[in-house]
């Protein structure tokens, strides 16, 4: 999993995030996002209560009471609004963020998304997962290809525990750009030198193209 | 009508088997002083909800080393490992809860409503032995109310009469949990005059509020730092 | 229903209201408690999205976006706090409210409370009234001892329809305080110079004494 | 991103036969521009969620004229008498709801939830029909969300982006309903720039808004006066 690899995927989900729109990131190739942004201007959300979440502050300017749902010192920009848990996830679970983009244990090729239990493993953390796969307006998977074990991470069923009935508008992987449909999956874009069949090989899901 | 009160006095306030309700995201907002005077006095058989429980020896965290806790609700516990191998020992009970759904919970107890329908976790692991209920097509969970016997909560300033406002987000679950604990203690970095807070500001109404306790963290580079005990 | 009267009432009332008391005041004999509460503090409530309602502003001072639930301009006293209407409803049916004032259509010996629809009528206002009789801690009932037909208004039985499951702890009429237990309703104090024959002519509810 | 339009526009979004969510508690924190311009634009069959029909002649009051309203739903029609002469008359269809569960099925509407438990009502006419279920010994009914179609709020103030402050109790039903219409139209009194209005007074948060339109009545003595009309 190489950096490059990530920051490709960031890069292209930048370009699918409207100017002025309301976007939650999730931890891991999401938080890399705001530097691939250029010009357009987002609002970013955090879970625990801001909307409009700035870059990193000057060590002499952190407040450790202004984190990001990753815990990490942040700051606000102009227009931007705090607001507790419970409202934070009436905009979460009310649809009124337009994008959320997080990463997958596993999807499948209807959309369906796995990104908080292992099965075996102890179970022990959602946090926002769940609400935001309920209630997000879109859903962009950002996500490696493959698992570490080269198993494929785009499948054809879950195998592991669903994070839910929402479904994922768009996967973007280091290879290339998946959006879902009724009719399940469709092959947008390739993004690296595989070949198709070459793709398909390291896939599970079945696709159109 | 003066609500500071000595930490030492939640003593009176908090039984051993009391479900309580402590605020903070991470360790942002939460209530150092209150969790650490809970250690020394020695509670047991506690039920914890709070998103977390803190970090490895901070905040919440300081609490499964004096097996204070019985059960843990909240939506994320692997950041700190003492909670996980706790829970692997038997030693502590988890309900995991998704994050939304724990603070509308929290909410509801403090409002007066016993339950409501979401969508968040339904067809998941988390919503078996839920009921179910379709709404316009769509499945949807009960979730039911939670309250707290005491609720502990960290706010940035109150005024005399108890009238609170947060820091930044240090606000997260602290709001609601004012509102649903039959007792509420907020512990604040200051107190000031009744009418310093401005109506338009105040976030907690004093009504929530029956005793104030003041923060002994010092914040020292945006960070809370562990006062030298004088005790 | 002399002005008289109603003072008696609510002068009565206000001797049961602690200090640092939160309480929610309806319309009628319940608004002239202010004027008689002394050297008490206590935090007026106003459904409408106020905690801290201070006395009737000069005609210079009106601002009719500060009014009362009973849409008559207002002040706020110091340590006053602004909400919505969720959150005032959060107040007044989590039990937050220390002690509401009420007037009654009809209350019956257990302390159910009529108050908010005629039997035959428009049943077309309802207001806050049946969140307070939910939710408040204590709920005090204002209200002339008999309908103005002379029938009694404090009965055995409720004939016009229940403002909910929740019961009056207090009645305070012009003749006389009962309180409400699980037993009934009891005769505290009496405040006319009726013969306790008299009062109990003028009633239809059972009391004990 | 500038979300002011002319109030002209708002013919584009709403339809005969819509939901709107119209804010305003008696008169105060009343969309009165926005009003009067669904009334010029003779919008017919709205079910219009509000408080009240604010009073006769004013506010909502004035769509009963123009015979715009197939239903009110709120919780208080009796202080305007051409509310009541016109359900009499069977032309207008009224759902009473008490104060406080309107506030909440509207929030509910506007928080991915579908319907909550509350004791208000239980036992009573306001209930029939509705589902009961017992939490704890007591009983409480099922209420279900209400969304609208559009919602009219008023507020003081707007930053560009659309971030809102109102004034006083003017408040009440404007910021549930704010998050629980598909489109959003604010009415203000004023524009300020993005980051004049502090990250801890902003009461609606701009992703909420939509559209902003100008308030076109000034406040004398404390009341909003009818503008002298210029069209």
């Amino acid at each position: 999993m190489s950096q490059q690899d990530r920051i490709k995927i960031a890069k292209r989900i930048s370009k699918e995030l409207p100017d002025g729109a309301s976007i939650n990131l999730g931890v891991g190739i999401p938080t890399l996002i705001p530097d691939y942004l250029g010009d357009k201007k987002v609002d970013l959300h955090s879970e625990n209560g801001l909307l409009g979440m700035g870059p990193t502050p000057d060590e002499e300017n952190i407040n450790m009471d202004l984190i990001s749902a990753s815990k990490k010192p942040i700051t606000m920009d102009k227009g931007a609004c705090l607001f507790d848990s419970a409202d934070s996830f009436v905009m979460i679970r009310g649809g009124h963020i337009d994008v959320a983009v997080m990463g997958a244990l596993q999807i499948d090729q209807y959309g369906e998304i796995a990104n908080w239990a292992i099965p075996g493993k102890d179970i022990l953390g959602v946090g926002g997962a769940m609400d935001l796969v309920a209630g997000a307006k879109r859903i962009i998977i950002a996500s490696m290809h493959q698992a570490k074990d080269g198993s494929p991470k785009f499948v054809e069923k879950l195998t592991f525990p669903t994070s839910g009935n929402g479904r994922a508008d768009l996967l973007v992987t280091e290879h290339a750009v998946f959006k879902f449909t009724e009719n399940g999956a469709e092959l947008v874009e390739q993004l690296s030198d595989l070949s198709l069949e070459e793709l398909k090989d390291i896939t599970g899901a079945k696709f159109t193209y | 009508m003066n609500k500071l009160i000595d930490k030492s006095e939640i003593n009176k306030y908090i039984k051993d088997g009391d479900t309580l309700l402590v605020g903070g995201f991470g360790l942002s907002g939460t209530p150092f002083t209150l969790i650490d005077e809970l250690a020394i006095l020695g509670k047991k058989e506690l039920t914890v909800v709070s998103n977390n429980l803190g970090e490895k020896d901070k905040g919440l965290g300081i609490l499964l080393h004096t097996g204070s806790l019985k059960k843990a609700m909240g939506s994320y516990f692997t950041s700190n490992r003492d909670a996980v191998s706790e829970w692997s020992k038997g030693n502590l009970e988890i309900e995991l809860i998704p994050q939304g759904t724990l603070a509308e919970r929290i909410r509801c107890g403090g409002a007066g409503i016993a339950g409501f329908y979401t969508k968040t976790a339904a067809g998941t692991k988390l919503a078996e032995g839920k009921e179910e209920k379709v709404f316009d097509g769509e499945t949807y969970i009960l979730e039911r109310a939670i309250k707290g016997d005491v609720s502990l909560v960290k706010a940035l300033k109150a005024d005399t009469l108890g009238n609170l406002i947060y820091d930044h987000t240090g606000r997260n679950f602290n709001p609601v949990m004012a509102t649903a604990g039959k007792i509420v203690i907020a512990e604040v970095d200051e107190i000031v005059e009744v009418g310093e807070l401005k109506p338009d500001e105040i976030t907690t109404p004093h009504v929530y509020v029956d005793y104030l306790v003041m923060n002994e963290y010092e914040k020292i580079g945006g960070k809370y730092v562990v006062p030298t005990r004088s005790n």
